[in-house]
Order: structure tokens, then C-alpha cells, then sequence
């Protein structure tokens, strides 16, 4: 047995063990053993890559893993649950330039052509990613404003770099030794990064990250291609189809094509008016805690809203305390509720709250009529009949929940003010909505002090 | 048949495996998915291990290097707060 | 690394995908995708088109050529039957 | 770019084709085009493999195929749905004996221990499935007896062969170029094929098939690896699943474990007397027609007497004319009524029943109960009710098709003989239970004259 057949056998059970942790991941139940199974195939991996015979200096080895690994370890541990949107984001941009690095160090005079091309896609898609996630990560934190920045001659400007890297990486390609073809590559891959991110509002983040989820794939993919190495090309793969059907999945869900997310935004069609019938009917606290104390079936609809409020626990409380009162109490939770997918899920499991307990939007639809009260807490667009009534509306035709089915709905927000995306809300206006205007956590905190006491 | 083509067959491959498997993780899961998705793409770090081990001590070391510490983030966060998300999922306890 | 274990690679990641997909397959077709499958395995013929053209006219080349034959009845026959079978498969026209 | 990129690359499209394929077959309206996508893929592979430059002499080549290709096409042509379980046993056999040969024909003296092993694999194995194949075909086609055959030191005996099978393979590679070796492994590979399979009932050789069908997939993954052919192993590993996921669900349908099915049989446990209650009703057709002609829903259960009567068309009549007299009907499939997984599904499809009105056992119990009359035509085992009533019954727990909570059940066989698992049925001593004896057909026949007249 050579030890080229180890190594080979080696990475053969790490992308086992990637495979069989994403199947485990179908699954609530399953999912974190899932996760454990996908770690174990990178101890796997790594070991038999260290175990390689070409090897002989560990210490930039060790010292480059303590650093990251430590550093890692210490933002997973701490980072809060609402914030996860911009974790992801910048962990994202650290894997691309991570891809950018092996590229560019793989680098070598004699490299064939093939290797050339694998090395510039892995630096080109590694770059993009690196920049385009760290301006995600801004505007997502808010350290970076969060409005599309647009400025005349954009697309010119965009042409050009597109023009410089097509050029820069045939001539790279033609000769490496030249590291002007090279640098001039990495740095128009870096700047395309964040002039494709800039003009892309705020809230529209979520699909910028997963796609640049996907685009860390495909950069190690091309790494795995230019080092000849199976098992980046088989986790690169498994992250990019991730990062793929992610953004699919939140586009359809938004009812809006990729193109339209990436290269324009709701803005051009949100200026209309829409004639809403009905007045809007303010209820107290009070009152809708004598409802509340009467209904035998409850739903609760979060979304962003409860994010930013933190309302998360004390909606558990309340659903508790429901449940105490002999209610039914079920979440619906939309697939792009909140600002990534799954948000509302982990924010809701984070409060305790049982996951068979949350149902998805095609689950809790059908039995919405037989719902007493349906609490909407700072939901907007997901809940907005408008969807299925104004046919032109711009999101028309996107799939939402259909509280209005329900006997009353309260709506828990702060204002009038409208959602995402930028569209008035005719639930606020039907018969059977009351608002209860103010931040969610403290509306809710007094209907659970009403509820307990 | 060389090289290039059996990378291929296994791009071909995962990319197909890839897309049956997620296309199976329910919409509860996804923000886990997203960074566990995250947390494998750290890959990158046994494609760096070789460059930063070369002990040449020239530029592509240091490349090398960097990209290592760079995956282990990705490696160790990524890993550690899926699993810290993923322990939040409990059934309901009758 | 050499041959054989891209070949590993490509076993464990087809028959992950094998069984995704043909789980996937509802109990109404279950016939056709035994002969289908049947159909697939004539795939030897590949192997056996390589051995017949030697040209050497020896015992191998022989070999060859009846698995060719051989190889090919299950081709030409399972996917035929296959085809026959799934045209019966009919959507109620309303 | 040189021809081995081109191969290459025709390959990897094959498999692409062969996996899309596979994936169409998950629905009946997708599936026609995908066994034409799978055979496209085969086209791409053979042509591929046909430019190969190492190819000198097309004659042999051109004479197997136009030899194979007419024998394939004239069968299958002429094949009749009703025997499809022993067709595909045979066209199994010579996949087997396919990768039997080309094992062989791989075989050189300057061979690697890899290659040795993989090719003694791929030889082996095909030649279990190649007489292992035959001998189901004999006795599903009943040119053999369908009986076990058992004789008294069979388990010697078998001993023997695997024992001789283990030490020949381990001479042969170390000495490939003794062809005593290797005939002698040829040799017993063909005797185990037929040991394994005549103790073994007629009518469990689906699962039997099933295993062969896998095992004839894992012959030419192992001719892959012989011949260093990825496209081999990729189909291969296709095959390989889909004959192991087929032989699972016959087992759990059965409740039955895969050992049970080959090591043993119903047999042993056949012979126990059950007590049960009631008493039988025949029903004659005339009776029979004015119950049906009331009833507003109606749910056919077919089972393996259909096929042996090949009544599926007249069945369909039947349905036909009941649904002109405003009656909805519905066809309720058992996983493995029939002789060969799906064998109703194809056999009511020929007689152009839409598969939508086909639905799975799953479908169809939870609305029996509003069902007016279920008419059983030729099933027994499976709409057994003693599988959910009769602890000590050998098929309790098997999942059944519940005729009996329909308010009427007919049930048309020939006579109170049991079926295939050789047990007492108690569903035709039920309240509710008709029995209408005599030839399916022609019982089905004689209810279809009274109705349309
Ligand atoms: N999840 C994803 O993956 C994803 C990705 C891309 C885009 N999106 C988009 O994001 C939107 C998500 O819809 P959504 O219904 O969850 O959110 P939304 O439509 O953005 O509405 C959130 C609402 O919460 C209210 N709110 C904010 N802070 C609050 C607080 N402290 N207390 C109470 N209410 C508060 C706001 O109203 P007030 O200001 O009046 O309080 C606002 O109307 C959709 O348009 C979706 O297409 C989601
Ligand atoms: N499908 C598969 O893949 C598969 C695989 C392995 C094993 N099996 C086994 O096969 C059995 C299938 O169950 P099943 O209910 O379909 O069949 P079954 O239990 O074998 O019963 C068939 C019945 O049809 C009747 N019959 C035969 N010829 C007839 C004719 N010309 N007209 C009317 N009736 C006729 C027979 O009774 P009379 O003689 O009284 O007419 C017999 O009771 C199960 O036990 C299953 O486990 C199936």
C-alpha cells in the first residue's frame, strides 16, 4: 500500500462524510449528528493533507490554524442569532480569499495551461467573492450605508473591469511568469467584487450572500482543479448546489428573478398607488388580551420585525402561556420571513420553541380558517394579501400567508410604515385586523404580564 | 484517460449529489445549511496545508499560510455555530 | 494520487446518487426501471467494444465480440422494452 | 486537445445522460423521454467507445452488434407484458454473462494485482448472475419446476464450491497465467449461481431477480475498474442501487427479511392451523351486477390471478362502464401484488387505464372506508386482512390493502386455494365479503355484458 493510496482512500471517507452530514441535515432531528458527521470528514481531510510526504515545515501549518482556528471559534461562540445574516456573510468572504491565496500560491512557471486557467478561476471567483461578501457584510451590519449606491457612468466603469480582468487573465494565462498580468488580475477581481454589490439595496443581501455562498464553492472547485485534488472539487460542488438552490428558493419566494434582484431593485415600480378600501382599526393591549384569553386556536406569523425587536423569548412566553390557557398555539413561518432563509426558525428555536411546532407556509395555509387569532408580529410583506389580490401589484403572485383567513388578526408593529418591500399592506385595512402599534417586544410584554397575571 | 477527466466525472457527480441532497433540507434548516454549506467550503485548508508546508519559506509559503488560517475561520466558526444553532432544535417533549 | 482511487471517488459518488435517485422512483414504475436498469447494464458493452477490435483475431478478441453480442441484445432489447412499457403509461385525458 | 479529452469528456456526458435519465423516471409523465435520455447516453458511450484509436477491426465489433442488436430488438418487440418477470431475468443473465466475458477478455499476462482482482471480480460475479439469471428464468417461465430443490448435504456442497471459488480466485492472481486457474473459477462461479438459486420457490424469484439485476450492475463496475472505464462504474453504481432499493422494498412489502427469502422459505411456517370465523358467501354475477350497478364508488384491487387470467383489459371495460353509470372508480396497487414489482401498473396501463387513477396502497386505504364495493380480482395475499389482525400469522405486520373496510368486498378467484404465501385468508369469511368464483375473465366478462346491456 503506497501512501498515495491512503491519502486517496483518506479523502474518499472525508467526502463520505460531507455527503452523508448534508443528508443528515434533511432532517431536524438528525441535523446536528449531521453536522458533526460533515466535521469529522474535515478533521479527516485535513489529516490525511497533513499527512502528506511533501510536507516538511509544520510551523506556518500550525501557526496559520491556531490564528484561524481561534479566531473562529471565538465569533462562533459569541456572535448573537440575530446576527447571523452577516456572520455567514463574512465567513463567506474569508473562504474566497482563502480560494484566492491557494490559487495564486499553486502558482507555478511550469504549470500547464489547464492548471493556468483552473489557478486565474479560482484567484478571479475567489476575489469577487472576498470583496462582494465583505460589502454584504457592511451594509448588513450597517457599518456600510444600506442603499444602493448608483452613480452615472456605471456601467461603463463595470464594462471596463469586466474588459481588464477577460483581458488580464488571457494574457496571464499566455504567460505567468509576468506578475503584472497577475496582480492587475487580483485587483480587478477585487474592485468587480464590490462594484457588482454596491448598487444592490441593503435588504436584498440575503440573495447576494447566498449566491457568493455558491461562488465559494466554485472557487474551490477550480483550487481542487489546479491542485489536482478530488475532495475540494467534491465539498466545492456541495456548497455551490447549496448556494444555488438557496438563492432560487428566495427568489421564488420573493417572486422576482435573479437578474431583477442583482441589476435593479422593487424601486422603479413602488411609486404607484394602490386604493385600499377599509380603515385602519387600532386595538389596546387590553382588548386584545380579553380576545386573546378567548381564542382556542392561535397562530403566530413572525418576521423581521421580531428580529429586530429581539421579541423572540418573549413570544415563547406568550405562546406558553396560551397553551396554559388551553389554546392551540402553532408558528407559521414563511421561507423568507426575516433577511436570510430560515431565519425565523433559528431565532424561534433559540426561544425554545419545539420545531414540529413550526409550520411551514403550505402547512399552516390550508387550516387558517379554523384559526381564532393570528398574531402577526412584525411581519409585513410576508402576510400581504396584496399578493394574491392586486394583480398589479409588483408582488403579485408571490406566495404569502394567508392570515386574513383567520377570525381576528393583530398586527404588532411599530407604524404604518411599509415593509421590505416598499409596498402599502391592505391587511392593515380589513375588517377583521386590529393593529397594536408599538415595538413588539414591549406590546407583547404587556399581553403576557395580562396573560400571567 | 488522464486527470482532468476524472475530475470531471467527479465535478459532474457532486454537482448532481449536491443538488438531490439540498433540495431535501427543509426550509426550517436552511440558515444552518447556509453555514454549514459555509463551514465545508473551508476545504480550501487541505489544498493550503500543502502549499504552507513546503518550508521553501518563499512568497507561496506565506500564500500557503495565509489561506490556512484564513479556512480555519471558515473551519472552526463555521462548524461550531451551526452546531450552536442546530442544539437550539428541539422536539416537543410529551 | 493514481487511477484507482479516482475510481473510489467515482464509485461512492454514483451510488450515493443511485440511491437518491431511485428512491425517488414512484412504485407505479417499478417495472421499467427494472428493465430499464437491465438496459443500463449493457453498458459492458463499452469494455467489450475496446476488447473485440484488436485485431489480433485471438481467444480476447473473441471474447470481445460475444460480449459485444451479448451486451447488445440487453441494450437494444431493455431499452426497447423499456419504451414499449412506458408508452402504455397514460395520464387521464379530461 | 487530444482524443483521451475527447473520450473524456464523451463520457462524462453518458453518465450525465444515464443519471438525467434515472431522474425522469421519477414520474410516469417524464418517464418515456427518460429511458430515451438513458439511451441516448448509451449511444453517446458506444460511439465514444468506437473511436477509440486503439481500435484496429470494426468487423468483429459491427458482427456482435448487428447479431445482439437484432436478437434484443425481435424480443423485445415481441415479448407480452404478462411475462415481463422472466424477460427481464433473462436479459439480466446476459448482462452477467457480458461482464463474465469481458473480464476474461481483459485478462493479460502483465496484468497489476488491482487489475487481477477486479477482473476475478468482475468474472465471478458474472457468472453467479449469468446461470443464476437462467435458472429464475426456468422457473418463472415454468420450463423448469417451479419447486425448491433441495437434497440432503446441499450445505456441503455449497461449502465446497465457495471454498474452491476463494482458493482458485487467490491462485489465479497470483498466477494469472495458469488457465487452470481461471477456468476452474469460471467453472464454480456458473455451479454457485445454480446452487444459490434452485432451493429457492418459484415464486420468490422477483427478489431473487432483483439481487441479480444488482449483482449484474456491480459485475460491470467491477469490469470498470478492470478496464479503467469510469462510464462502467458509473452505470454500474446505478444498476447496482436500483436492484438493492427494488429487492429492499419487495422484502418489506413481503415482511420478510432478504436471508428469510434466500435461505428458507414460507414453508416451514405454513402449516399451523388458524381458526376463523364466519362462513363463506358466494355471490353470483348476476347478484353481483345489481350491487355494482348501485354503487357510487368503487375500488379494484388486482393481484396475481389478473395477470395469469390476463383480464386487465376486460378489467378495464368494467371500469369504464361503471364510471358511464356514474360511479367513481379507483385502482388500488399493493407494492407487490403480481409476480415482479409495478406488474400491475404496467399490466393496467396496457390496457390504457391512466395511471393517475392508479393509486399506491398508501393512497387508497385511508379512503376505503367510503369506498361502496372493493372488487379483489385475483389477489389473496395482499388484502389479507390476518396481517393485521392475526398476531401469530407468518405475514403479520405486512402492510396490506384494506378491502375489508369497504362496504362490500367481491372477490373473484377460482377457488378458496390459497396464494403465493401458502395462508389462510380470513377476509373471504367476512360479513361483508362476496366471493365470485371462477375465471377472472370470464367472471369479469359476464359483469360487463350485464352492465352494458
Ligand atoms: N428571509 C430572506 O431570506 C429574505 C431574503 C431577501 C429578501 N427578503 C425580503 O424580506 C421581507 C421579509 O418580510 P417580513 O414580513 O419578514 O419583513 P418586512 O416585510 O421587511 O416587514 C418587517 C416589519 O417589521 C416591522 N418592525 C420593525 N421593527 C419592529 C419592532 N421593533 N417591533 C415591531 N415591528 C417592527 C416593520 O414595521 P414598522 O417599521 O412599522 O415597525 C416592518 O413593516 C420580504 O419582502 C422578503 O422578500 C427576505
Ligand atoms: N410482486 C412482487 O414483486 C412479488 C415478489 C415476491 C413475492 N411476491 C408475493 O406474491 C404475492 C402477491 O400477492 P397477490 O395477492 O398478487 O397474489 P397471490 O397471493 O399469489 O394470489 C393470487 C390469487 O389469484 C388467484 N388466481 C389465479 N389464477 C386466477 C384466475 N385465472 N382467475 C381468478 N383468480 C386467479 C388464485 O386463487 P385461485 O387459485 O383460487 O384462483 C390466488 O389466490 C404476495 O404474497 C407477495 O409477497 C410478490
Amino acid at each position: 500500500m503506497d501512501t498515495s493510496l491512503v491519502t486517496g482512500l483518506g479523502y474518499v471517507v472525508a467526502s463520505g462524510l460531507f455527503i452523508f452530514g448534508l443528508k443528515m441535515l434533511g432532517s431536524p432531528a438528525t441535523a446536528r449528528r449531521g453536522n458533526m458527521v460533515s466535521a469529522a470528514g474535515m478533521l479527516v481531510a485535513i489529516v490525511v493533507a497533513l499527512l502528506d510526504q511533501g510536507i516538511v515545515d509544520y510551523t506556518y501549518i500550525v501557526g496559520g490554524m491556531v490564528v484561524g482556528g481561534l479566531i473562529g471559534a471565538v465569533v462562533a461562540r459569541s456572535v448573537a442569532m440575530t446576527s447571523m445574516p452577516e456572520m455567514v456573510a463574512l465567513f463567506n468572504g474569508l473562504g474566497g480569499s482563502a480560494s484566492l491565496l491557494v490559487g495564486w500560491a499553486a502558482l507555478s512557471p511550469d504549470s500547464a495551461t489547464f492548471t493556468l486557467i483552473t489557478i486565474v478561476l479560482s484567484i478571479l471567483i475567489g476575489g469577487v467573492t472576498l470583496t462582494g461578501s465583505l460589502i454584504a457584510y457592511g451594509k448588513l451590519s450597517e457599518k456600510l450605508g444600506s442603499g444602493q449606491i448608483v452613480f452615472s457612468g456605471q456601467q461603463i466603469v463595470n464594462s471596463l473591469v469586466v474588459l481588464g480582468i477577460v483581458g488580464g487573465a488571457a494574457l496571464f494565462v499566455m504567460d505567468p511568469t509576468n506578475t503584472v498580468y497577475l496582480y492587475t488580475v487580483i485587483g480587478l477581481a477585487l474592485v468587480f467584487g464590490i462594484m457588482v454589490v454596491i448598487p444592490i439595496g441593503g435588504a436584498d443581501m440575503p440573495v447576494v450572500i447566498s449566491l457568493l455562498n455558491s461562488y465559494s464553492g466554485l472557487a474551490a472547485c477550480a483550487a481542487g482543479f489546479a491542485i489536482d485534488n478530488n475532495v475540494l472539487i467534491v465539498a466545492g460542488s456541495l456548497v455551490g448546489a447549496s448556494g444555488i438552490i438557496l438563492t432560487q428558493i428566495m427568489c421564488k419566494a420573493m417572486n422576482r428573478s435573479l437578474s431583477n434582484v442583482l441589476f435593479s431593485g422593487f424601486a422603479s415600480v413602488s411609486n404607484e398607488v394602490t386604493e385600499i378600501e377599509g380603515e385602519i382599526k387600532p386595538i389596546s393591549a387590553d382588548d386584545a388580551y380579553y380576545i386573546l384569553e378567548a381564542a382556542s386556536s392561535v397562530a403566530i406569523v413572525p418576521g423581521y420585525g421580531m428580529a429586530v425587536a429581539q421579541a423572540q423569548h418573549v413570544v415563547k412566553e406568550l405562546s406558553n402561556l396560551l397553551e396554559a390557557n388551553g389554546a392551540e398555539v402553532v408558528f407559521g413561518i414563511h421561507p423568507v420571513a426575516g433577511r436570510m432563509p430560515g431565519h425565523m426558525n433559528v431565532l424561534l428555536a433559540e426561544a425554545d420553541v419545539p420545531y414540529d411546532q413550526l409550520l411551514e407556509m403550505d402547512e399552516v395555509n390550508p387550516r387558517m380558517d379554523s384559526v381564532d387569532v393570528a398574531i402577526v408580529i412584525g411581519a409585513n410583506d410576508v402576510v400581504n394579501p396584496a399578493a394574491r389580490e392586486v394583480e398589479s401589484s409588483p408582488i403579485y403572485g408571490m406566495p404569502v400567508i394567508n392570515v386574513a383567513d383567520a377570525r381576528t388578526v393583530f398586527v404588532l408593529k411599530r407604524s404604518m410604515a411599509s415593509g421590505f418591500a416598499g409596498i402599502e399592506n391592505p391587511l392593515f385595512y380589513k375588517e377583521n385586523t386590529r393593529m397594536l402599534f408599538g415595538d413588539a417586544k414591549e406590546s407583547l410584554g404587556k399581553l403576557v404580564s395580562e396573560l400571567s397575571s | 484517460m488522464n486527470g482532468a477527466e476524472y475530475l470531471l466525472f467527479i465535478l459532474m457527480l457532486s454537482i448532481f449529489l449536491g443538488f438531490e441532497l439540498i433540495n431535501k433540507v427543509p426550509a426550517t434548516l436552511h440558515t444552518p445549511l447556509m453555514s454549514g454549506a459555509n463551514a465545508v467550503s473551508g476545504i480550501t485548508a487541505v489544498g493550503a496545508v500543502a502549499l504552507a508546508g513546503t518550508g521553501k519559506g518563499d512568497l507561496a509559503q506565506w500564500l500557503g499560510a495565509g489561506a490556512v488560517a484564513l479556512a480555519s475561520i471558515n473551519v472552526v466558526g463555521g462548524y461550531l455555530v451551526t452546531d450552536r444553532m442546530l442544539g437550539f432544535f428541539k422536539k416537543r417533549e410529551n
